[in-house]
C-alpha cells in the first residue's frame, strides 16, 4: 500500500513535470527559451515516472521483475545521456542557422 | 478420291523462299540471277510434276500443323489451284528473264532486294494457289501483300511513297478489316475453314448474314480490284514494269480473284449462292466493274494506266464467271485466269520494252513506234487480241465459255455486258496498234531503223505472245483443269 | 439512428484507417512537391498497415507471445487469449517493403533534383517542355 | 521429374543475385556469367515444369513443409506454366542482348544492374507461380522495386518517370494488399484456394465486392489499363533500352496473369461474371483502352514511346479478351499473354538496337535504316507484322481467338476495336518502315546508289542474335499455336466457360 | 604528379582521433557489454550465454575504441567513482532546475521574469569527458543550456534569466574538476 | 490536380466505407480472421517450433518464405540506391583539405601535392566542414556500443520477446548511422566501409536462403528446418527453433548492411566524401 | 492501479497533443524539432505504461529501450542539417 | 487493446499525417513524419502488435526520418505546398 502510494506520488509528480514541460513549450516566447522547459522538464518527468513505474513492477519480486526494473533504469540512463545532448544539438543548430534569440521586450514568436 | 499425302506442294512453295537467303548473301549479280532462274525452273518442274496426278482427278495434300482446332496449316493441290500455279510458276521464269533485261537496262538500284521480294511474292502466290483452307489462303494472301510492298515502292521516291501508301491502305485495310472478321465469323458458324466442293458454310444460315459475309469477302480481297476498291491498282503502276507485269497481271490481282473464286466455290458453294440469289448480286457488281473500268480505260493516256484499268475490267470477268453459277461460265472464268495472264503479261512486257528502249510511257508519244519496234508491237497486237477475246488467241476461248455460261444461266444482261465490254476493249486497244504502225510520230521515232529493246526483254515477250496463240489451239491442260475444278 | 451509431463505434479503427488512407492518397495525387508525395505515399502505406493490425485485434486478449513457456511447456494454449499474430507478420513485411520503397523513392527524388534542380513537379515539367 | 522444381525456379536466380552482387565488388568479370547461369537455370527449370505439366504431374510445393493454408505453397498448372517459360526465356534472351549496352553505358555498375535484373525476373516468376495471396504481394514489390531502380537508370526524364511509377505502383500494390486484407477479414485465410472455398457462402457481402473492385483497380494500375496508364509510357520510354525491353514485355503481362489468376482461383468466375455482372462494363473499358492506346500511339513522334502506347492497347486486348467470358476469349487472352510478351519484346529489342547505334529512337532519325541496319529492321518488321496480326506470326493467332471470342459473345464493339487497332498498327508501323525505307529525298536515285550504297552500321552481333532468335520465335510460336492451345491452355479453361 | 595521390580517394586519410587500441580497453568493453547483455537477456542458459559472449566480443571488437580511447588505468576507475560521487549533487541540481523552470512556466507573467541571454566563458576542465559532463550538466541545470563548446574550451551558454546566468561556471565546474581529478 | 485528387479520394473513400459496414466489429474474437488459420499458429507454436513468440515462429517458420523475400526487398532497395546514386570514382579526387586543430586554419592541398606537416595536429576536413562538436561526438561514442549490444540482443531474443532479425538489424544499422551523423561520414566509413556494408546485405540474405537450401540438400523441402536436426542437437523441434535463429541472424545482417548502405548513398549523394 | 495508469496514459496523450501543436504550428523548423523531441520522450514513457496495462512489461520494455536509444538520432540528424548548411570555414592557400 | 488510448492516439496520428502533408517546409515535414511514426508505434503497441511496434520504432526513429532528412539535405527545403 505504501508502495502504491509512493508509485502514485512519483508518477503524478512526473506527469506534473511533463505538463510543465509541455506548457512551457507552448508558452515561452522563442525557440531558445522553449528549449529550457522541453529539455529539462521532460527529462525530469521521465525520471519520476520511470522511477515510479519501476517501483510498481518490482513486486512480486522475482529475477525477471528485477531485471525489468533494471532495464527501466537503463532507459533512464539513456534518456539522461540523450536528452541534454539533443537539447544542445537543437540549440546549436539554431545558433548556426542564425536565429536571433528573443530579447526582453520583443514580441512573442 | 482419296487425297494423296505429298511433300511436293510444300517444296513448290518453299523453293523460292529458300533461295531468298542465298540471294541476299550473294554479291555477284550473275550468281544471283542464276539462282533465281534455278529456283524458278525448279518450281515450275515441281508444279509440272504434280500436274499428271491432278489431271487424273486426284489431289495432293500436305498438312504441316494444326494451328487452331479444325484449322490446319495445310496445302492441297486441286485442279483450280493447279491451274493457277501452273500459270504463275511458268510466268516466273519468263518474268525473271525479262526482269534481268529491264533492271539492267535501266540500271535500277536495289536489285538484290528486288529479286528477293520477287521470290518471296512468288512463294506466296504458289502458296495461295495450293491453300487447302481459308486460313492458309489468308496467310499467303497477307504474305503477298507485304512482300509486294517493297516491289511497288521500288523507286523509293515521293510518288512511290504515295502509291505504296494507297496500296497498303486498300489491300491490308480490306483484308484485316473485312476478310479477317468474315473468316472468323465463318469459323464461328461452321467450326472449320477447310474448302469443300460444296462449301462449308451451314445451309441454314440467314440470308442477310450470308450476304454480308459474301460481300465482306468480295470486297475484302481487294486485290481482285472489284470496284469501288480498285484505286490501288492504277496507283501501283509506279512499280518497275516487270513488277507490274507479273504482280499486277498475274500474281497479285490473280490471287485476289483466285481467292474470290475459292470463296465462292469452296466456302459458300454454288448451291448455297444459288439458293439465296447471291450470285446475281455478285454478278451485278462484277458487271458494273467491267463496264466502268473499260470506260475509264478509254480515257487514259499513260499506257500502263490503261493496262491497269483494262486489268480491272478483265478481272471482273473471272468474278462474273463464277457468279453466274453455271458450269460453263465457271470454266470460262477459270480458264480466263490463264488466258488473261498470258495476254496481259505480253502487253505489260511490251510496255516495259518500249520504256527501256525509248523511255516513253504515254500513248500520245507512241504514235509510229511500230516502225521502230516492230516485233514488240506485233506481240502487243497479239496480246491485245487476246484481251479483247478474238481468235486466234487464248482469250477467245475463255470468253467463249463465258458467253456460253451466260446462255446456260439465262443471264441475258450479262451476255450484253460481256459483248459490249469486248467492244470497248477493242476500242481502246486497236487505236494504239493502228497508230503505232500506220501513223508518223515525232522525230525520235521516225528514223526508220529498227531498234528493239535488249534481248533479255524481247525474248520473253515473244514467248508469251507465242504462248497466247498456242493456247488457242492447244488449251488442253487449262481447260481440263478448269473442267475438273468446275465439277 | 442508434444502430448506425453502434455501427460507427464498433468499427472506429476502420474509419480512421480510411481517413488516413484518404489523406495519404490525396497527398500523393494532389501535392506538387515530390518529397511531399513520398510522405503521402508513406502515410498511405501505414494506413494499410493500420487496417491489417486492426484485423488482428481481439478484445480481452494479450500480445501474441505465449506466456510461461519454460514452466509449463505443454500446457494447452487457448487461441482466444492471444491476439492474432498473422496480420502482424504480414505487416512486418509491409513495413519493410515501405521502408525499401521509401529508400528507393528518396534516391530517385535526389536524382531528379540533381537533374532538374527543383522538386516541384510543375517546374520540372515546364523545364522538360521548354528546354 | 524433380519435386523441388517449383522452388528451384525462384531459388536459383535468387541465390545467383546475391552472388552477382558480391561479385560486383570482388570479381566484376563474373557478374555477367553468373547472371547468364541464373537465367539459364530458371529457364531450364521452367521448361522442366512445362514438361511436368504436359505429362500431368502436378507441380505443388509446400515451403517449409507446412501444408496450406498454414504454409505458403507454390503451384504450377496449365495456366501459369507457359507464362513461366516466357518470363524465363525473355529474361534470358534479353540478358544476352543487354550486355553491349550495359558495358558501354554504365560499365562500373554492371554488378548492381545484373543483380536487380535477375531479381526482377525472380519476382515475376514467383508472382506467377505462387499460390498465396500475400506472397504474391511481396514478390510484386520485389519486381516493382527493382523495376523502379532499373527504370530510373535512364537518362533525362527517366528519374521523374520512375518516381511517378513508384507512386502509381505503390498505390496499385497497396490496393492489392488492401484487397487481400478484405478477403482475409472475411475468410481468415491467405491461401488462394482456401479463400475461394471460404468465399462461396459470402458472395453477397459488401466486403467481397469491394475487395474485388479494389484488387482489380490495383492490378489494373500496375498493368497500365487505360484510364490508369498514365505512368506507363514515360517510364518505359525513358528507361535504358535493356530495361525497357525487359520490363515492358513482362510486367504488364504478368499483371494480366495475376488478374486472371485472382478471378479464376480466388473469386471464381461465377462471382465475377454472374454475381457482379461487370463483364460488359469491363469489356467496354477494354475497348476504350484499345482505341485510346492506338490513337495515342498515332500521335507519337518517337518509336519507343509509340511502342509503349501499343503496350497500353495490348493490355486492353488481354483484359477485354478475358472478360468476354467465353472459351475463345479466355484462350485468346492467355495466348496473348505469351504472344504479346514475345512481340513487344522483339520490338523493344529492335528499338534498343536502334538506340544503341543511333542514340535515340525519334522517327526522323530512322531514315535510311533499312540500308544501314538491315538485320535490325528486318526483325522489327517481323515484330510489327506480329503486332498487326499477320499470319503466321503468333500475333495473328491470339487475335484470332480474341476476335472469335468477341463474335461468340456478340460483343461487336470489341471486335471493331480489335480490327481498328490492327489497322492503326498497320499505319503506325508502315510509317516507320516508310521512313526507314525511303531515304531523304534527293539521294534516292541514280547509279551511284547501286548495290550497297551507304555503309552498313549494325548493332553488335551480341544484340542481333537475340533479336533474331526472338523474331524467329514469333513465327515458331505462331506455327505451334495449335499445340500450345491444345495441350496447355485448353486444360486451363475452367469448366464454366462453355 | 604522384601516382598514389590520384588513386587514393580522400577517405583513406588518417583521422586525428585515431587512438591506439589497447587490450585492456577491449577487455573492459567486453565485460561491460556482457553485463549489459545479461541485464537485457535475463536468460542464463548455455545457448544465450554463448550468444552473449559472442555478441559482446563482436561489439568490443567493433567499437572498443569508441568507449575507451586509451588503455584502462587506475585513473579510469577513479574517474568513474568520482563521477558516481558527483551524481547525487547533480540530481539535486536537476530537481532544482526543474522546479525553477516549472515556476517560470506556470507563472502568469512569465515574459517579465525571463531575460534570455548568451554568456561565454572559458573552462579550466581539460579532458573531453569532463567538458562533456560539464556541458550536459549545464544543460540539465537551472535555466541554462549549452550552445557550443569549441576547441579552445570556450563555452557558450544560453541562460533564461539573470539568476541562472550568474551561477556559471561556479560550483559545478569545481565539483566536476574534483570528480575527474583535475584540480 | 487538387480537384481530381479530391474526387478520387472521395470515390475510394466511399467504396471503402461501403465495405466497412459489413466488417466484423473491431476486436471481435469471433471474427473469421481469428478463427480460421491463426489459432493453429498460437496453439502449436510451442509444440512445433519451441518458440513462444508466435509472431516470430510464423514469420520465420510457417511463412518463412515470405520473410525471405521481405529481406530480399530490403536488399533490392540497397542495390537500387547504390545503382541510382553512387558516383563512380573516375573523376580525380577533390583537393584535400587539412585544418589545424588549434588555430582553425585550413590548408588545401592541390592535386599531386603532399602533406608533410605532422598529422596529429591537423585533421582532414571537407569543403562543407562543420565545427567540431565535442558534446555530441562524445555522448554518441558512449552510446553506440550500447546500441549495438542492444541490437544483437534483439536479434538473439526474437524467440522470447518482441524483436528479431529485422528490428535488431535496423538498430545495428542505426548505430552506424548515428556514428556518421555525430562524427562524420568518413568515420563511419572507416569503421564500416562501403564494401563491407555492400557485402553484408547479400551475405545476410544468402545466410537465409542458404539455410533453406541446406534443408533442401538434406532431403526436406525448402526452408523445412526439421532437416537441420541432422546437424544440430536437440531433435526436430529444437532444430526448427535453431533454424529460425539462423534465419534471423541472416535477416539482421542483411538489414544492417543495407540500412547503412542506403544511408551512405543518400547522405552523400553517392560521392562518399562527406554527407549529413 | 490499471485505471490510474490508463489515466496517466491518457494524460500523456493529451500532453502529446499539446506538443504536437508546437510541432505543427511552431514558426520555425527548430520549434517543430523541439515539439517532436518532446513527443519522443513522452512516447517512451507511454510505451511502458502500455506494457503495464497489458501486464507484459518485460515485452514492452525492449521497445521503449530501443526508442530511448534511437529517438535522438532523428533530432541529431535534423540539427546536423543546420550545422552543415551554415557551415563556415576559413581557407588558406 | 486499450480503446481510450487507442482513440486518442488515432486522433494524433491523423493530425500528424495531415500536418506532415500541410507544412510548407520539407524539413519540417520530415520531422513531423518522424512524429507520425512515433504515433504509429504507439498505436501498434496499444493494439498489442508488439513486433510491429518494435519495427516501427526502430525504423521510424532510427532510419526513415534520417533518410528523409538526408534526402532533403541534398535537395531543397523549399516547397510550394
Amino acid at each position: 500500500m505504501v508502495i502504491a502510494l509512493l508509485v502514485i506520488v512519483c508518477v503524478v509528480a512526473g506527469l506534473l513535470f511533463f505538463a510543465g514541460g509541455t506548457l512551457g513549450l507552448l508558452r515561452f516566447p522563442d525557440f531558445y527559451s522553449r528549449l529550457h522547459p522541453a529539455g529539462k522538464l521532460d527529462t525530469m518527468g521521465a525520471l519520476m515516472v520511470l522511477l515510479g513505474l519501476g517501483l510498481h513492477q518490482l513486486f512480486p519480486l522475482t529475477l525477471d521483475s528485477v531485471l525489468t526494473g533494471l532495464k527501466l533504469m537503463l532507459i533512464l540512463v539513456f534518456i539522461f545521456l540523450a536528452s541534454p545532448t539533443a537539447t544542445h544539438a537543437i540549440m546549436d543548430a539554431g545558433f548556426r542557422a542564425g536565429l536571433e534569440p528573443w530579447k526582453k521586450g520583443d514580441p512573442r514568436r | 478420291m482419296e487425297p494423296l499425302p505429298s511433300l511436293k506442294p510444300l517444296l513448290a512453295v518453299l523453293v523460292s523462299l529458300g533461295v531468298v537467303p542465298i540471294l541476299m548473301s550473294s554479291r555477284s549479280a550473275n550468281v544471283r540471277e542464276a539462282w533465281t532462274f534455278g529456283a524458278a525452273g525448279l518450281k515450275f518442274l515441281l508444279v509440272l510434276a504434280m500436274l499428271p496426278t491432278v489431271l487424273e482427278g486426284r489431289e495432293l495434300v500436305c498438312t504441316l500443323a494444326e494451328v487452331l482446332p479444325g484449322v490446319a496449316f495445310r496445302l492441297r493441290v486441286d485442279a483450280l489451284g493447279m491451274l493457277f500455279a501452273l500459270v504463275a510458276s511458268s510466268l516466273w521464269i519468263i518474268t525473271s528473264a525479262y526482269s534481268i533485261g529491264y533492271m539492267r537496262g535501266l540500271q535500277e538500284h536495289g536489285q538484290t532486294r528486288y529479286f528477293c521480294f520477287f521470290a518471296l511474292a512468288l512463294s506466296a502466290t504458289i502458296g495461295a494457289a495450293f491453300s487447302a483452307n481459308l486460313f492458309t489462303l489468308y496467310l499467303f494472301y497477307e504474305m503477298l501483300s507485304f512482300a509486294t510492298y517493297p516491289l511497288v515502292t521500288h523507286h523509293q521516291d515521293a510518288e512511290a511513297r504515295r502509291s505504296g501508301r494507297k496500296y497498303l491502305l486498300y489491300i491490308v485495310g480490306s483484308s484485316i478489316g473485312l476478310v479477317l472478321p468474315a473468316m472468323i465469323f465463318s469459323y464461328h458458324l461452321s467450326g472449320t475453314l477447310e474448302f469443300t466442293s460444296q462449301g462449308f458454310l451451314p445451309r441454314a444460315g440467314s440470308p442477310v448474314l450470308l450476304g454480308v459475309l459474301l460481300f465482306m469477302f468480295l470486297f475484302g480481297f481487294a486485290k481482285a480490284a472489284v470496284m469501288p476498291l480498285h484505286a490501288w491498282l492504277p496507283a501501283a503502276m509506279v512499280a518497275p514494269t516487270p513488277v507490274s507485269a507479273l504482280l499486277h497481271a498475274v500474281a497479285v490481282v490473280k490471287v485476289g480473284v483466285f481467292c474470290i473464286l475459292r470463296v465462292l466455290t469452296g466456302v459458300f458453294g454454288l448451291d448455297l449462292l444459288a439458293s439465296f440469289h447471291l450470285g446475281a448480286a455478285v454478278a451485278c457488281v462484277a458487271a458494273f466493274t467491267i463496264i466502268v473500268a473499260s470506260l475509264i480505260a478509254l480515257t487514259q493516256n499513260e499506257l500502263k494506266r490503261l493496262l491497269a484499268f483494262s486489268t480491272i475490267g478483265q478481272l471482273s470477268y473471272i468474278v462474273l464467271g463464277a457468279a453466274l453459277l453455271s458450269p460453263k461460265a465457271l470454266v470460262g472464268g477459270m480458264v480466263h485466269i490463264a488466258m488473261h495472264a498470258f495476254g496481259k503479261i505480253t502487253l505489260f512486257f511490251c510496255a516495259g520494252a518500249i520504256y527501256v528502249a525509248t523511255r516513253k510511257k504515254y500513248l500520245s508519244d507512241l504514235v509510229g513506234i511500230g516502225k521502230r519496234m516492230p516485233v514488240t508491237m506485233a506481240a502487243f497486237f497479239v496480246g491485245a487480241l487476246s484481251v479483247i477475246g478474238l481468235p486466234p488467241t487464248g482469250g477467245f476461248l475463255s470468253k467463249w465459255y463465258l458467253v456460253l455460261g451466260t446462255l446456260q444461266a439465262h443471264q441475258w444482261p450479262m451476255l450484253l455486258v460481256i459483248l459490249s465490254s469486248s467492244l470497248l476493249n477493242a476500242a481502246y486497244f486497236f487505236p494504239i496498234v493502228y497508230r503505232a504502225f500506220f501513223f508518223q510520230g515525232d522525230q525520235s521515232l521516225s528514223d526508220n531503223t529498227t531498234q528493239e529493246a535488249p534481248l533479255w526483254c524481247l525474248v520473253p515477250l515473244i514467248i508469251t505472245a507465242v504462248c497466247t496463240i498456242l493456247f488457242f489451239f492447244y488449251p488442253f491442260p487449262f481447260l481440263r483443269l478448269a473442267e475438273l475444278a468446275g465439277l | 439512428m442508434e444502430e448506425i451509431l453502434g455501427l460507427v463505434i464498433a468499427r472506429y479503427n476502420y474509419w480512421i484507417y480510411i481517413t488516413l488512407m484518404m489523406v495519404g492518397l490525396y497527398g500523393m495525387i494532389a501535392k506538387n512537391n515530390l518529397v511531399k508525395k513520398i510522405v503521402g505515399m508513406n502515410i498511405f502505406q501505414t494506413a494499410i498497415i493500420l487496417f491489417y493490425v486492426s484485423i488482428g485485434v481481439k478484445k480481452g486478449a494479450t500480445i501474441p507471445i505465449i506466456e510461461h513457456s519454460h514452466d509449463v511447456a505443454h500446457q494447452a494454449v487457448r487461441a482466444a487469449d492471444y491476439i492474432n499474430p498473422l496480420p502482424h507478420v504480414l505487416m512486418l513485411t509491409a513495413i519493410v517493403v515501405s521502408v525499401a520503397t521509401l529508400g528507393v523513392a528518396l534516391a530517385v527524388a535526389v536524382t531528379v533534383y540533381q537533374r532538374h534542380q527543383t522538386l516541384e513537379e510543375d517546374e520540372i515539367l515546364k523545364q522538360i517542355r521548354e528546354p | 521429374m524433380n519435386v523441388h522444381y517449383p522452388a528451384l525456379l525462384v531459388i536459383i536466380p535468387l541465390l545467383a543475385s546475391f552472388f552477382i552482387s558480391a561479385a560486383g565488388w570482388l570479381r566484376p568479370v563474373w557478374c555477367f556469367p553468373l547472371a547468364v547461369a541464373a537465367m539459364a537455370g530458371s529457364l531450364l527449370v521452367s521448361l522442366g515444369l512445362l514438361v511436368d505439366v504436359l505429362l500431368g504431374i502436378p507441380g505443388l510445393y509446400w515451403f517449409g513443409g507446412w501444408p496450406p493454408p498454414w504454409g505458403i505453397y507454390y503451384r504450377v498448372d496449365h495456366l501459369n506454366t507457359l507464362v513461366l517459360v516466357i518470363i524465363a526465356a525473355v529474361g534470358f534472351v534479353n540478358l544476352m542482348a543487354a550486355r553491349p549496352t550495359v558495358e558501354r553505358d554504365f560499365p562500373e555498375k554492371a554488378g548492381p544492374f545484373y543483380t536487380l535484373y535477375v531479381l526482377f525476373v525472380t519476382g515475376l516468376l514467383g508472382m506467377v507461380v505462387t499460390g498465396d495471396a500475400f506472397n504474391l504481394y511481396v514478390l510484386l514489390e520485389i519486381a516493382a522495386i527493382t523495376g523502379y531502380a532499373l527504370i530510373a537508370l535512364g537518362k533525362g526524364r527517366a528519374a521523374l518517370s520512375s518516381l511517378h511509377y513508384i507512386f502509381m505502383g505503390t498505390i496499385g500494390a497497396c490496393f492489392y494488399l488492401l484487397g487481400v486484407g478484405y478477403l482475409y477479414i472475411v475468410t481468415g485465410s491467405l491461401n488462394m484456394e482456401d479463400i475461394s472455398r471460404l468465399l462461396q457462402p459470402l458472395h453477397g457481402s459488401n466486403v467481397v465486392i469491394v475487395a474485388f473492385v479494389i484488387m482489380m483497380v490495383g492490378i489494373w494500375l500496375k498493368m497500365g489499363f487505360f484510364p490508369l496508364h498514365a505512368w506507363l509510357p514515360n517510364a518505359y520510354t525513358y528507361a535504358p533500352s535493356p530495361v525497357s525491353s525487359l520490363v515492358a514485355p513482362l510486367m504488364t503481362k504478368v499483371m494480366v496473369y495475376v488478374m486472371i489468376r485472382m478471378i479464376l482461383t480466388v473469386f471464381t468466375l461465377d462471382y465475377a461474371f454472374l454475381v457482379l455482372k461487370l463483364n460488359d462494363a469491363v469489356v467496354w473499358l477494354a475497348v476504350i483502352a484499345i482505341v485510346a492506346g492506338s490513337l495515342l500511339a498515332l500521335a507519337e513522334k518517337d518509336v519507343k514511346r509509340m511502342l509503349t502506347y501499343i503496350v497500353v492497347a495490348e493490355v486492353g486486348y488481354m483484359v477485354g479478351g478475358f472478360w468476354l467470358g467465353n472459351r475463345a476469349g479466355f484462350t485468346g487472352a492467355v495466348l496473348h499473354i505469351v504472344n504479346d510478351a514475345l512481340m513487344t519484346f522483339c520490338l523493344f529489342l529492335a528499338v534498343g538496337n536502334i538506340i544503341h547505334v543511333k542514340g535515340n529512337s525519334r522517327l526522323e532519325s530512322l531514315s535510311g535504316l533499312f540500308r544501314t541496319m538491315p538485320w535490325t529492321m528486318g526483325a522489327l518488321v517481323v515484330g510489327a507484322l506480329s503486332i498487326i496480326g499477320v499470319p503466321p506470326t503468333c500475333g495473328f493467332f491470339s487475335k484470332w481467338y480474341l476476335l472469335l471470342g468477341a463474335i461468340q459473345s456478340g460483343h461487336y464493339g470489341f471486335l471493331a476495336a480489335l480490327l481498328g487497332s490492327s489497322l492503326v498498327g498497320v499505319v503506325l508501323f508502315f510509317r516507320i518502315f516508310e521512313i526507314g525505307y525511303f531515304e531523304p529525298l534527293g539521294a534516292s536515285h541514280g547509279p551511284a546508289h547501286g548495290e550497297g550504297g551507304a555503309a552498313v552500321r549494325e548493332a553488335p552481333l551480341g544484340m542481333l542474335v537475340p533479336l533474331w532468335i526472338t523474331a524467329l520465335s514469333l513465327i515458331l510460336v505462331g506455327l505451334y499455336t495449335g499445340e500450345i492451345v491444345g495441350r496447355v491452355i485448353r486444360h486451363a479453361i475452367p469448366e464454366m466457360m462453355l | 604528379m604522384k601516382k598514389d595521390a590520384a588513386e587514393q580517394p580522400q577517405l583513406e586519410l588518417p583521422l586525428v582521433q585515431e587512438e591506439k587500441r589497447s587490450g585492456s580497453a577491449y577487455g573492459a568493453t567486453f565485460i561491460m557489454m556482457l553485463g549489459v547483455w545479461c541485464l537485457l537477456s535475463g536468460k542464463f542458459d548455455a545457448l544465450h550465454l554463448t550468444l552473449g559472449v559472442l555478441s559482446s566480443a563482436l561489439v568490443s571488437y567493433f567499437s572498443a575504441d569508441l568507449l575507451f580511447s586509451g588503455p584502462i588505468t587506475g585513473r579510469t576507475f577513479r574517474t568513474f567513482f568520482g563521477f558516481l560521487g558527483y551524481l547525487p549533487w547533480l540530481l539535486y541540481q536537476i530537481l532544482r532546475a526543474a522546479l525553477h523552470v516549472m515556476f517560470l512556466t506556470f507563472h502568469p507573467r512569465m515574459l517579465e521574469l525571463i531575460d534570455p541571454q548568451v554568456i561565454r566563458f572559458r573552462t579550466r576542465l581539460k579532458s573531453d569527458l569532463a567538458q562533456v559532463t560539464f556541458a550536459n550538466s549545464i544543460t540539465l541545470t537551472p535555466g541554462t543550456v549549452t550552445i557550443y563548446v569549441d576547441f579552445h574550451r570556450d563555452f557558450s551558454v544560453h541562460a533564461i534569466d539573470q539568476v541562472s546566468a550568474a551561477g556559471l561556471p561556479g560550483e559545478m565546474e569545481r565539483r566536476i574538476a574534483r570528480a575527474f581529478g583535475e584540480d | 490536380m487538387k480537384a481530381l485528387g479530391l474526387i478520387i479520394v472521395a470515390l475510394v473513400g466511399a467504396i471503402l466505407v461501403y465495405a466497412t459496414i459489413d466488417f466484423p466489429p473491431f476486436g471481435d474474437p469471433e471474427s473469421p480472421a481469428s478463427l480460421h488459420v491463426s489459432p493453429r499458429y498460437l496453439e502449436k507454436t510451442l509444440e512445433e517450433t519451441a518458440v513462444p513468440n508466435a509472431v516470430t515462429s510464423v514469420l520465420a517458420d510457417y511463412r518463412s518464405f515470405d520473410t525471405m523475400f521481405e529481406t530480399t526487398v530490403i536488399f533490392c532497395a540497397g542495390v537500387a540506391c547504390f545503382l541510382l546514386l553512387r558516383v563512380p570514382r573516375r573523376r580525380p579526387p577533390a583537393p584535400r583539405q587539412f585544418r589545424h586543430r588549434l588555430t582553425g586554419l585550413t590548408f588545401r592541398i592541390k592535386d599531386g601535392g603532399e602533406f608533410v606537416l605532422p598529422v596529429r595536429e591537423f585533421e582532414p576536413v571537407d569543403s562543407i566542414w562543420t565545427p567540431y562538436d565535442l558534446i555530441i561526438e562524445t555522448i554518441c561514442r558512449y552510446l553506440i556500443p550500447f546500441i549495438q549490444i542492444f541490437g544483437l540482443y534483439v536479434i538473439a531474443h526474437g524467440h522470447y520477446s518482441p524483436g528479431g532479425g529485422f528490428q535488431g538489424g535496423v538498430i545495428l544499422g542505426a548505430s552506424i548511422i548515428l556514428l556518421s551523423v555525430s562524427h562524420n561520414l568518413r568515420t563511419a566509413l572507416k569503421r564500416m566501409g562501403e564494401k563491407t556494408s555492400a557485402l553484408f546485405s547479400p551475405l545476410g540474405v544468402l545466410i537465409y536462403t542458404g539455410t533453406g537450401v541446406l534443408c533442401l540438400v538434406l532431403g526436406y523441402n525448402f526452408l523445412d528446418y526439421q532437416a537441420l536436426a541432422a546437424l544440430l542437437p536437440g531433435g526436430p523441434i529444437m532444430a526448427r527453433s535453431h533454424g529460425i535463429f539462423l534465419v534471423e541472424v541472416g535477416v539482421g545482417m542483411a538489414v544492417m548492411g543495407t540500412m547503412v548502405w542506403i544511408f551512405k548513398n543518400l547522405a552523400s549523394r553517392g560521392r562518399y566524401d562527406e554527407g549529413l | 492501479m490499471d485505471h490510474f495508469f490508463l489515466g496517466c496514459g491518457l494524460f500523456l496523450g493529451f500532453l502529446m497533443m499539446l506538443s504536437l501543436y508546437r510541432g505543427i504550428v511552431g514558426p520555425t523548423v527548430l520549434d517543430r524539432m523541439i515539439g517532436v523531441n518532446a513527443i519522443g520522450t513522452k512516447t517512451t514513457v507511454l510505451l511502458i505504461l502500455i506494457g503495464l496495462l497489458y501486464h507484459r512489461l518485460d515485452m514492452f520494455v525492449d521497445i521503449a529501450l530501443a526508442y530511448a536509444l534511437l529517438n535522438f538520432i532523428a533530432v541529431l540528424a535534423a540539427s546536423r542539417y543546420f550545422q552543415k548548411r551554415k557551415g563556415l570555414y576559413e581557407e588558406l592557400f | 487493446m486499450i480503446w481510450q488510448l487507442d482513440l486518442l492516439i488515432l486522433t494524433l496520428v491523423v493530425l500528424c499525417g495531415i500536418g506532415a502533408l500541410m507544412i510548407r517546409d520539407l524539413l519540417g515535414a520530415a520531422i513531423l513524419f518522424g512524429a507520425y511514426s512515433f504515433m504509429m508505434c504507439l498505436l501498434w503497441a496499444i493494439m498489442g502488435a508488439v513486433d510491429v511496434a518494435f519495427t516501427e520504432a526502430s525504423v521510424g526513429a532510427g532510419v526513415s526520418t534520417v533518410f528523409f532528412i538526408a534526402a532533403v539535405y541534398h535537395t531543397t527545403r523549399r516547397t510550394k505546398d
